[in-house]
Parts: C-alpha cells; sequence; structure tokens
C-alpha cells in the first residue's frame, strides 16, 4: 500500500510582482514502511511540498493542480480543517529542522508532551508513562526528571531528540522529517540518522526526509527523489539514482558533492548558472538554461521518462545525459 | 527633482490609505493655519475687549470670547505656532541627545553603560507629570521649561532603543568586518551603526510629537506652562475650565485644536511606521 | 616551529568572564577559558585549517588572531611582530596585511552600503581615497568574475555566492598577506561551495597569499588546506598536514569526526565511531584528558591523567593511547 | 526563582538611591534658595537664617545630601515648614485616593484591553481588526485631561449622570464608586488602546513562531493552540508594559484629581507647589517613585514565574 501518493501537484504563490509557481507537476509516492529522501538545493521547493502536504501552506498560498491522497483515500488538498488536524499529529507527524524554535518555551516538557495525546483517554499519569517511555527509545537520560524542565534546559541535540519522540509518540503512519540534522553538528547528525533509522523499523511507518546533504539521503533511504526549481527532475531508488543518475541536473549535483572526493582536486565542480525566475518559468525544461545538452527540443516540456522500473527522469535527453559529470 | 518626485511618491502611497489620509490632512491643516495665523486671525490674540466676555460662538468670533473677551479662534491659531514649535523644537533637541547618549552607551565601555542605564532608568521612575511641576517650580513657568521637561522624559525612551539596537549591532558581522579592515570608532558608529538604526527612531520621533503637544497643553492647562498672556491651547482650557458650568465652548475651544492635532500626527506617523518600517508594528 | 613561518602563535589563552558578581561569591568560576594554550604556525603561501564542532573555540581562535578578541596569554607573532600587547592604534597597518572574512555572507555585508562602498571601503579605511576607487571596484568585481553592474546592488539583493564573493573581494582588496576565513562555504548549496573554494584557491595561487580557514566541514578541508588543526574545548587534539590526518587519523576524536560524515554512496557500509554522550560544559572541563567522557577507547589514566603532546607520525597528538591503523571508514562492498 | 527576585529588587533598591541623588540635585543645588522662597518675600534675614539652620540649609551640601539620605530611609521624610506634621504622614494620607484611582483603571482597561487584542489577532486584517485598531491609536493619542474634562463637561455638567467633585462620602461604596467612574475613564481610557494593541502584536509574533508550527502539525486544536500556547507568551509584555504604565497612570491621575477635585497625591503636589511647599513635594515625588519602582519589581518578578526563560538568563 502506498502511505503518500502526490499527483500532478502545481502551488502557486500570489506575490507583488505577479504569480509564483512554487512546485510544477510534483509527482512521487512513500510506500509503506519505507524511507523517502528528498533532496535538492535552496529554492527548490522542498519546503513548499512538506507545507503543502501538511495543510499549512502561507496564506498567499495556493494549490493550482493535482491531489495529495494519504493513504489511498483522503486527498489532503481538499481535507478541511477539523479532518485535517485529525490526521496531524495522530497518522502523519513532523520533525522540523530548528530544533531551538520548535518547544513551546514557556510550557515545561512533560505539559507539552501531554497535550498532544489529548485525543486518547489516558490518564494524566498514564500520558506521562507513555512520554518517559518515549525520551527513553530517544535515549534522553533520567527521562522521569526530565520530564519537568523546560526546552531551554536542553541541549539542541537534546531538544532534536524530544520532537522525534514526541513525533512518533502516536505511531504516525507517516513521518515528515524537514531537514531534522541541519543545524546539528556532525557527530550529533549521525547519531540522530541512526536513531531516526531504528525507530522507524520499530514503528514500521514510513518516512519521508528532506535534506540538501547528499551522504544522509545516501544512508538513510530506500527510495528518493531530486528536485530542482519547483520541479521533480528525477526520482528512484536511491541505488539507481546514486549509480545511474540521468538527469543533467541529479548528475552535476552529484559530482558537485565534495564528498565524493577523496584526494585533493585541482578544480572544484560547479554548476555554473542561476535558478531561474519562479515568477516567469521558462518554456519546456526548467534546466535547460544551465545544461549542455540543451537544444531546441528542450523548449517543449520533456516527459517523465522511464529510466528502469520506478526510475524516472524528465529529460528529453537521458541517452546523452550519462556523458556529463563523467569526469568526476 | 528627484527628490520632489521621491517625496510625492511617500505622499501618494500615504493618501492611498484611509487613516493616512485623514492624518496627513489633519497635519497639513493644523500646521497652514498655524503659519498663516497672523492672516487668517481676525483679532490680535491677545486683545481684550471687556464688553464682548463671554460671547458664544458666532460669526464675529467663529468660536466665542473668553472671560477677558479675547477671540479664541484667534487665541487657537496662535496657540498652534507655539504648540508644534515647542514639538518641533523639543523633539529634535531629544532625538539628538538620545541619539548620541544611545550610541555612547551601546558602544562605550561597560560601566560607562551602566552608569547610564541607572540615570535612564532612574529618571524614568519619575511619574512624568510630577517631575515636570517640581522642575517648573524651580525654574519657572516658560517655554524653555517645557523644552527642558520633555527633554529629560523622552531622552531616555530614545537612548535605550538606540543602545539596544548598537549592541545587537556592535557584535554583528559586517561591523566586525569592518573593525577587522581597521575602520576606526568615528567611522562604525556613522557608517555602519547609525544608518541602520536611525529609521526606526525618527519614525517613532514622528508619533511622539502628539505626546509633545500633550504635555505643553497640560503644563499650560496646570499654569506650568507658557505664562499667560502668551496663547496656549492648554491655557485656554485653563480659562474654560475654570467657567466650565456656564460658558462651555472655551474648553471645547480649547481641547478641540489639542485633539484633533494629536490624531492627526499619531495617524499619519502610524501609516508611515505600517509603510516604511513594519517591524516596529505594536510597539508603544 | 620554523622563525619564518608568516604567522606563529604559541601556547595562546583567551578568556572570557561570565556570570557576574553573584555568581562569582557563590564560589561558580568567573572565566571560562575559550581557548586554552594553542600553538602552531602557517609558512608563506599555505593554508591551514581548524576544524571542530560548534564550542569547540575555533571563532575566538581566529578572532584573537586579529586582534578582535583580546588574548589573555600567550604569543602570536606575524610578519615577525608580536601582536599581543599592540595598542590599539598601531593595529590598522597590521590590518592592512591581515584581512578577515565571516560567517554570514550576506549579514557580513553592511546592510545600506552599496556594493560600490562596500569595496571602496577598504581604501577609504586606509586613507587611500586618493586611488581611483571606481577603477578599484572594477578591479575587484572582475577579479572574483562579477560583473560590473554589481557596483550598484545592495547586499540584500545578492545571492549568497554572490554576496560571499563580494567579501572575497574586500579581503583581498589591499593585496594582504594572510586572510582569516571563517566558515568560508557556510550556508552555501554545494554547487556553489565549489565556486567559492575555487576562487580561494585561485586568488592564494596568483597572489601569494596565506590562509586561515575555520570550519566544521572537512570536505573543504580536504579540499583547500594543507595543514590542519583539531579543536575539542579549546585545545588541539591533533596537528599536522591534512592527507595523512584523513587517511590515518592518530586521535580518536579526530577518527570519529572523520567517520561521522556520511558519505554519498548508498552502498557503502560505515565503520562508525559513536561518540556518547555530550561535549562537556566549558565551565566544568573533565579531569585528566578531557575527551575521555566521550571516547570509546578510554582506560582508568585517562580519566586522571592529562595525555602529554606527543608526535606520532608527522602529526602532534595530545592521546594517551593513539590509534596506529588506516582508518578504513567504509569499505564498498558491491551487492 | 529566589535568586531572581533577590536580584531584581537589589536593582530597584538602586534605581530609587540614584534617583534620590538626582531628585536632590533639582531641588537643592539649582538656584533659589527654599527657606527665603518658603516664607516669602516680607521675611526678615533672622526670620529667613533660622529657618535654613531649622531646615539644614547652612551645613555643606554632602552633609545634606547624606543627612537626606538616611533620613529617608528611616522613613523620615521631613516635616511640613507651616504645619509641623510629618511629611510621610501626609504624602500617605493621600496615596490610597490614587492607588483606588489608578487600580480602577488598570481593571477596566485589562478586562477590555485583552479580549480586545486577541479578537484582533484572531480576525487579522479583518474589518472588525481594523477598527479596533483605529480606535486603539485614537484613544492613545488624546491627552488624558483633555478626556477627563470633555467627560467633566458631558456626563457631569450637560448630562449630570455622575458626581463632578470629590471622592464620595467616607464609608458609602456605592458613592465612592460612582466618584471613580469618571476619573478613572479618564486615566484608563488610552490604556484599553496600548494593551489591546500590544497583546494583538505579540499574539501575531507568537502565532507566527516555530513552536506554534510545531504544534498545529500535531494536530493540537486551534483553541488550544490560541488561549493556552500562545496567549501565555503573548501576556508577557503586557505586564512589562503595565508595569511601565504605571508611571504614566500616577501622570494622568495628577490632572485626573485636579480636574475632578478628587483628594490624592497629585492634587496634593499641585496645592503644594503652589505655595512652595517643598517638603511636601519631595515627599511625594519619593513615595511615587518608591511606589513606581515597586511595582516595576513586582511585575518583574511576575514575569519570571511565568517565562522560565527570564529566570535563566538572570542567573
Amino acid at each position: 500500500m502506498t502511505v503518500l501518493d502526490i499527483r500532478d501537484l502545481s502551488v502557486d504563490f500570489a506575490t507583488e510582482s505577479g504569480a509564483l509557481q512554487a512546485l510544477r507537476k510534483v509527482s512521487m509516492s512513500v510506500p509503506e514502511n519505507r524511507i523517502v529522501g528528498v533532496v535538492g538545493e535552496s529554492g527548490c521547493g522542498k519546503s513548499t511540498l512538506i507545507n503543502a502536504i501538511l495543510g499549512l501552506l502561507a496564506d498567499n498560498g495556493e494549490v493550482t493542480s493535482g491531489e495529495i491522497l494519504f493513504e489511498g483515500t483522503h486527498d489532503l488538498t481538499t481535507l478541511a480543517g477539523t479532518a485535517m488536524r485529525d490526521l496531524r499529529g495522530q497518522k502523519i507527524a513532523t520533525v522540523f529542522q530548528d530544533p531551538m524554535g520548535a518547544l513551546n518555551p514557556v510550557l515545561s516538557v512533560g505539559r507539552q508532551m501531554r497535550d498532544i495525546q489529548y485525543r486518547s483517554n489516558l490518564s494524566r499519569r498514564e500520558k506521562d508513562a507513555r512520554s518517559i517511555e518515549m525520551l527513553r527509545k530517544v535515549r534522553i537520560p533520567d527521562a522521569e526528571q526530565r520530564l519537568v524542565q523546560f526546552p531551554h534546559e536542553f541541549s539542541g541535540g537534546m531538544k532534536q531528540r524530544i520532537a522525534i519522540a514526541m513525533a512518533l509518540m502516536m505511531e504516525p503512519s507517516l513521518l515528515i522529517a524537514d531537514e531534522p540534522t541541519t543545524a546539528l553538528d556532525a557527530t550529533l547528525e549521525v547519531t540522530i540518522i541512526e536513531l531516526l533509522k531504528e525507530l522507524q523499523q520499530q514503528i514500521g511507518c514510513s518516512v519521508l526526509f528532506i535534506s540538501h546533504h547528499l551522504g544522509v539521503i545516501a544512508e538513510l533511504c530506500d527510495e528518493m527523489i531530486v528536485m530542482y526549481a519547483g520541479e521533480v527532475v528525477e526520482s528512484g531508488t536511491t541505488r539507481d539514482v546514486f549509480h545511474n543518475a540521468r538527469h543533467p541536473y541529479t548528475r552535476k549535483l552529484l559530482a558537485c558533492d565534495p564528498a565524493r572526493l577523496t584526494h585533493r582536486a585541482r578544480r572544484l565542480p560547479t554548476i555554473p548558472g542561476t535558478l531561474p525566475d519562479l515568477r516567469n518559468r521558462p518554456e519546456g525544461c526548467v534546466f535547460q538554461a544551465r545544461c549542455e545538452l540543451a537544444d531546441a527540443t528542450c523548449s517543449r516540456m520533456p516527459p517523465d521518462e522511464e529510466i528502469a522500473p520506478g526510475h524516472l527522469a524528465r529529460c528529453w535527453h537521458t541517452e546523452a545525459s550519462v556523458m556529463i559529470g563523467a569526469g568526476a | 527633482m528627484l527628490r520632489l518626485a521621491k517625496i510625492w511618491r511617500i505622499v501618494r502611497r500615504i493618501v492611498r490609505e484611509p487613516l493616512g489620509a485623514l492624518g496627513l490632512g489633519l497635519v497639513v491643516l493644523v500646521v497652514l493655519s498655524a503659519l498663516f495665523a497672523d492672516v487668517l486671525a481676525s483679532y490680535p490674540p491677545t486683545k481684550l475687549s471687556p464688553a464682548d466676555r463671554f460671547a458664544p460662538a458666532s460669526f464675529q468670533h467663529l468660536l466665542g470670547t473668553d472671560h477677558i473677551g479675547r477671540d479664541l479662534f484667534s487665541r487657537v491659531l496662535y496657540g498652534g505656532r507655539i504648540a508644534l514649535s515647542i514639538a518641533l523644537g523639543a523633539t529634535g533637541a531629544s532625538l539628538v541627545i538620545g541619539i548620541m547618549l544611545g550610541l555612547i552607551a551601546g558602544y562605550g565601555p561597560r560601566w560607562l553603560d551602566n552608569i547610564l542605564l541607572l540615570v535612564f532608568d532612574a529618571l524614568k521612575s519619575f511619574p512624568t507629570v510630577i517631575l515636570a511641576l517640581t522642575l517648573v517650580t524651580i525654574t519657572g513657568p516658560s517655554l524653555m521649561s517645557v523644552v527642558l521637561v520633555v527633554v529629560l522624559v523622552s531622552v531616555p525612551g530614545y537612548a535605550r532603543i538606540i543602545r539596544t539596537q548598537t549592541l545587537v549591532l556592535k557584535s554583528a558581522e559586517h561591523v566586525m568586518a569592518a573593525r577587522s579592515m581597521g575602520a576606526g570608532s568615528a567611522r562604525i558608529l556613522t557608517v555602519h551603526i547609525l544608518p541602520n538604526v536611525i529609521g526606526p527612531i525618527l519614525i517613532l520621533a514622528s508619533m511622539d510629537i502628539p505626546v509633545v503637544v500633550a504635555i505643553e497643553a497640560g503644563l499650560s492647562f496646570l499654569g506650568m506652562g507658557v505664562r499667560p498672556p502668551t496663547p496656549s491651547w492648554g491655557s485656554i482650557l485653563n480659562d474654560g475650565f475654570a467657567n466650565i458650568r456656564d460658558s462651555y465652548w472655551i474648553v471645547v475651544a480649547g481641547g478641540l485644536p489639542i485633539i484633533l492635532t494629536t490624531l492627526g500626527f499619531t495617524f499619519l506617523g502610524e501609516t508611515l511606521r505600517d509603510l516604511f518600517d513594519p517591524r516596529l508594528k505594536g510597539r508603544v | 616551529m620554523s622563525d619564518d613561518a608568516l604567522l606563529s602563535v604559541a601556547d595562546l589563552h583567551v578568556h572570557f568572564r561570565v556570570g557576574g558578581l553573584m555568581s562569582t561569591l557563590a564560589g561558580q568560576p568567573s572565566h571560562i577559558e575559550a581557548v586554552a594554550g594553542v600553538s602552531f604556525a602557517i609558512e608563506r603561501g599555505r593554508t591551514f585549517a581548524l576544524v571542530g564542532e560548534s564550542g569547540s573555540g575555533k571563532t575566538t581562535l581566529a578572532r584573537a588572531v586579529n586582534g578582535l578578541q583580546p588574548a589573555s596569554a600567550g604569543s602570536i607573532r606575524f610578519e615577525g611582530r608580536e601582536l599581543i600587547g599592540v595598542p590599539k592604534d598601531e593595529w590598522k597597518p597590521i590590518r592592512r596585511r591581515m584581512s578577515m572574512m565571516f560567517q554570514d555572507p550576506v549579514g557580513s555585508l553592511s546592510p545600506r552600503l552599496s556594493v560600490r562602498s562596500l569595496l571602496a571601503e577598504p581604501f577609504v579605511i586606509h586613507g587611500l581615497s586618493r586611488r581611483d576607487l571606481n577603477a578599484e571596484v572594477m578591479r575587484l568585481l572582475a577579479l572574483v568574475g562579477l560583473p560590473s553592474e554589481f557596483a550598484d546592488r545592495y547586499p540584500h539583493q545578492l545571492s549568497g555566492g554572490q554576496a560571499r564573493r563580494v567579501g572575497v573581494a574586500r579581503a583581498v582588496a589591499l593585496d594582504p598577506v594572510l586572510i582569516i576565513a571563517d566558515e568560508p562555504t557556510a550556508g552555501l548549496d554545494v554547487s556553489v561551495q565549489g565556486e567559492v573554494l575555487n576562487l580561494l584557491n585561485d586568488l592564494r595561487d596568483r597572489m601569494g597569499l596565506s590562509m586561515l580557514i575555520i570550519t566544521h566541514n572537512l570536505h573543504v578541508v580536504r579540499q583547500i588546506a594543507d595543514r590542519m588543526a583539531v579543536m575539542y574545548l579549546g585545545r588541539f587534539v591533533e596537528e599536522g598536514e591534512t592527507e595523512p590526518i584523513f587517511t590515518k587519523p592518530h586521535h580518536p576524536y579526530t577518527a570519529a569526526l572523520l567517520s561521522a560524515n556520511p558519505e554519498p554512496d548508498p552502498d557503502k557500509v560505515h565503520n562508525r565511531i559513536a561518540l556518547p554522550a555530550e561535549v562537556p560544559s566549558l565551565l566544568d572541563r573533565p579531569s585528566g584528558c578531557e575527551f575521555h567522557t566521550r571516547c570509546p577507547f578510554a582506560r582508568d589514566i585517562c580519566a586522571t591523567v592529562v595525555p602529554p603532546s606527543t608526535m606520532v607520525g608527522a602529526s602532534r597528538i595530545t592521546c594517551h593511547f593513539p590509534l596506529n591503523t588506516e582508518l578504513r571508514l567504509a569499505t564498498s562492498e558491491s551487492i | 526563582m529566589l535568586r531572581y527576585a533577590l536580584k531584581r529588587l537589589g536593582l530597584g533598591i538602586i534605581i530609587v538611591s540614584v534617583a534620590m541623588m538626582m531628585l536632590f540635585a533639582m531641588v537643592y543645588v539649582i538656584p533659589g534658595d527654599p527657606a527665603s522662597v518658603a516664607l516669602g518675600p516680607r521675611a526678615t534675614q533672622e526670620m529667613v537664617e533660622s529657618l535654613r539652620a531649622r531646615m539644614g540649609l547652612d551645613q555643606p551640601i554632602w552633609i545634606q545630601f547624606a543627612r537626606f539620605y538616611m533620613s529617608a530611609f528611616r522613613g523620615d521624610l521631613g516635616t511640613e515648614v507651616l504645619s509641623g506634621r510629618p511629611v510621610l504622614t501626609v504624602v500617605l494620607e493621600q496615596l490610597p485616593f490614587t492607588l483606588t484611582l489608578i487600580a480602577g483603571a488598570i481593571s477596566w482597561s485589562v478586562l477590555l484591553g485583552i479580549p480586545l487584542g486577541c479578537i484582533a489577532a484572531v480576525k487579522r486584517g479583518g474589518f472588525v481588526d481594523r477598527v479596533i485598531g483605529v480606535l486603539s491609536v485614537a484613544v492613545i493619542a488624546v491627552p488624558s485631561f483633555v478626556i477627563a474634562i470633555y467627560s467633566l463637561l458631558i456626563f457631569a455638567v450637560a448630562l449630570q449622570w455622575l458626581p463632578a467633585i470629590g471622592a464620595g462620602e467616607p464609608g458609602n461604596v456605592i458613592s465612592q464608586l460612582r466618584h471613580l467612574i469618571l476619573p478613572s475613564l479618564a486615566v484608563g481610557l488610552g490604556w484599553v488602546g496600548y494593551i489591546a494593541r500590544i497583546v494583538r502584536a505579540s499574539m501575531l509574533e507568537t502565532l507566527e513562531a516555530s513552536h506554534i508550527r510545531t504544534a498545529r502539525a500535531f494536530g493540537l486544536t486551534d483553541r488550544r493552540i490560541t488561549y493556552s500556547y500562545a496567549l501565555r507568551i503573548a501576556v508577557l509584555p503586557t505586564i512589562t508594559l503595565l508595569g511601565v504604565g504605571i508611571g504614566h497612570m500616577l501622570s494622568s491621575s495628577v490632572f485626573a484629581e485636579i480636574v475632578f477635585a478628587r483628594p490624592g497625591i497629585g492634587k496634593l503636589v499641585y496645592e503644594a507647589i503652589s505655595v512652595r511647599n517643598y517638603p511636601i513635594v519631595t515627599g511625594a515625588v519619593l513615595v511615587t517613585t518608591v511606589f513606581f519602582v515597586v511595582v516595576n519589581v513586582i511585575a518583574d518578578i511576575v514575569i519570571g514565574a511565568l517565562d522560565p526563560r527570564v529566570r535563566a538568563s538572570f542567573d
């Protein structure tokens, strides 16, 4: 079964200088019990995608086409307030990037963990016991004592653990993790990733993991999508995308990652050029201005070419693209 | 020419907001009537005519006359001159002093900052009017005393805001960058800090003009402001208050210009702030 | 440490005051040592990288070298001159020879100044405004590969990469011999990081610059630095040539940092050195080896005896039990 | 918490001391001899001299200051020149009237201002928000003494609904309340605006914080998010504002007391000034300053109790 199935999703933002198309015809799915990564650089539309799924788009944002099917039945783009709220926290949980701001500063951690269990019929003591159990799962030492403490009394890494504990407390079927390790140091980052992986297997939920860090995606995710300027340019299993990328952008992005260079290079690879203006999208392929393979065909919208079963690239030149970035 | 076009653009943006249009209209009305008081007034503001005492509003006396027969309309016009010049002068002086002290406190050594903060806090802990009354008893009621009171009351506020901003900017990376290049304190304060803190404080100061108008009128109402017979809205209220039961129009004549001026400047200031510094919204 | 080094730092300490009178009276420490006895040297034309996690004291160390943060003890020799104790008004000529770049690409540019004024600023500060400033601005823009119309833009109109280029231009404006760069690639996308590192490498080769790079990003270090030092709680745990440290780290902390780098290959099997517990507070430094609270190889002696600083191979390390095997962080296994 | 409170109290004491220094400087150092002023132009040289000696004015300046300081800390603010009654007694007699007035003003402006601010924040950008916004600005702008005079004119003189003068019969609560309505209206009206605005602003700011986004992502109800998660943070600035606002209210109450001929500190000072009764003036200024500082210390302690971050930052 597919937990999350997004089809042809487009989102526009109204701005003073005209409509800005933040997402264009985004299709992706998160199968049951899998970890799906979303990777892309700033401005690629990762945050818009999450906000659209959670129904938390800013007031000037609007879904102009497509649907977001959750567990095959609910279309999240049309779900009304209360029904959406019932899904959030219950079936869909989220961990955000900024561990410092994610918890309410004037309420104790225990109170906040109790509050999100408001739907259950447990007594206050039982809810606290459940909170302690979750805090232990994310390896917070002295969980009982720490329940009465306030967020500022925890370090950044601890706060992110608490956020994960809260997200997984109701055993959701989908966990959305929005760059949960970006603000953390490298040694903390790997422990959080390992923790997430372990808890995902324990609970058996699906995870949508957003990151700009290719290494983290490679290590954690089963499948992945690559986004550029509001479009999914390539998707497939992590192995397919890393070993056999076919979209020129994906190939260049992978080549840029300095972690691939195990020896000192004369020149580091880069992607010359800049993102297109999303208020004024180019006709056809969104990457053509920065692509050396671009030709006349690229001014028409490229198809989602199937490279292998489940491996798609939105490009006219998926055959020729294997030459790109090969030198790296 | 460029400047004029820029000002015109700002005016058009202000007028597009209903509140801004109302505020700008009132301010223009008050300023013009003060500027052209000698043209508009049909009587000298201090001319007594005992025969016409306590005359209600009529075509001869648009707002009536007071207890010694002076024409209230003329007094209101000339009172506007006093109110506006004190407001501008005192606000300007407080701004200059406040900005300087704020920069010193924020950028200077820690001990000086601590001393200045204590002085600001102590000054602010005197209730304004009681402080003003005490001061005026010592210096005697006069225009300068009113200015002095305003400066004492408003400098701590400006200085504190500038200080906080300066403290934040002091460790900002662009200031560190300038320091690492060898820039001296004078350059850092004038080029890298002041331009970034002055905008909000100017808007706040423009919103303080009605407060100054109120302080002047209030002191004059208590007989502690400008000396009679100089016309002031506050002293008109004072004259009228003694006769409130029989001749209500005197207090009406004294109060209305105060209300219109404070509302006008406040509405204008609010609109300016919303347009140019939305971050300040809700600051009081 | 050779005498002809451009910059040599010896036993440098930097203190911060914490808490007020009350906490001092309550017997709590009134100072923390952000940098606690650090020595290193940078040769002319070479690049030295300081690596560490947040709170390790690397930024404080850089600021102390530049005189922005007063040092409390030790020595900093730059071009043969002792910098500690130099009076405030004599720093200016030194800062002309040594420039600094700050973390935030946009935030380190004064928001109300145009790119033109920002680029002219070094000349104005150093009383060189008789030069043709416009020509200098154009020269600098060309040097960092920005079109000349950027002169009239303001910082908020620049992307991170463009702002970083302006920062680089400001840093090299007066032909310094040393550039101190605090996280030069922080907040930039990977495709832009490469551009900035290429630019820095180019300029170093062309202008014969030396660089002190502060970063938490190990890939940056490998691509740009000749020597490196790993900092933990304000001290160096390992210092030496970059390449040997990457292939054969001797300090467990260095090894843990290197192993904490997820690699962009889904088939890699990771042999991680996991670090338990959290970084201790500087207010409460551990006894003995300060890393022993998190070290997976710690033994009894580590908790009590401060390890000596020793040379192992080409690196200077501070550890009782240096690792001595080739680091095999990840092994490729075809599945 | 105790440490935080003690620290805050210590700072308060220092501020009062500095304020006293300034007050002393203002009254005693600026030219004009209080003794001759107090006795009037017809007093003989000996009379002035003897009063100067009685007031300690013949001593060196620093001794005068030390005396002033020491006796003030003992609660001795001197005696009134003419009646010979202790100044503190005279001032404390009047204090309750002013406190009642301020308490009245605060209670109705808080009761009205907080809900209005919440409504405006929740209905942000709508018609109701705009109306509340304009009205708040308007009532803040108009000076309280003009409101006092106009409300006297309208409700007491023209309509004759409410009494115009005094504080009501002693012991008769109804009469006292009726006498309280107009003055507390004049003192509190602007505060309805202030409070509504600050509650609206900090409410909006809080609602945008990322922890509120987290709370939404956990599916908490809008009611709970607004009134339990956000309002708890949004009222904090209101408490600070009220602490500072006590100073403004003391000022407004001077006017209200004079306009409505109501006993109180303001009226006491005003009358003392017109007869140049200096000890009363300094005494009243000191008492109100101490009152102001104490209220602010309490406000800060309340905030410390409600916001754990503040407590931590003070350690």
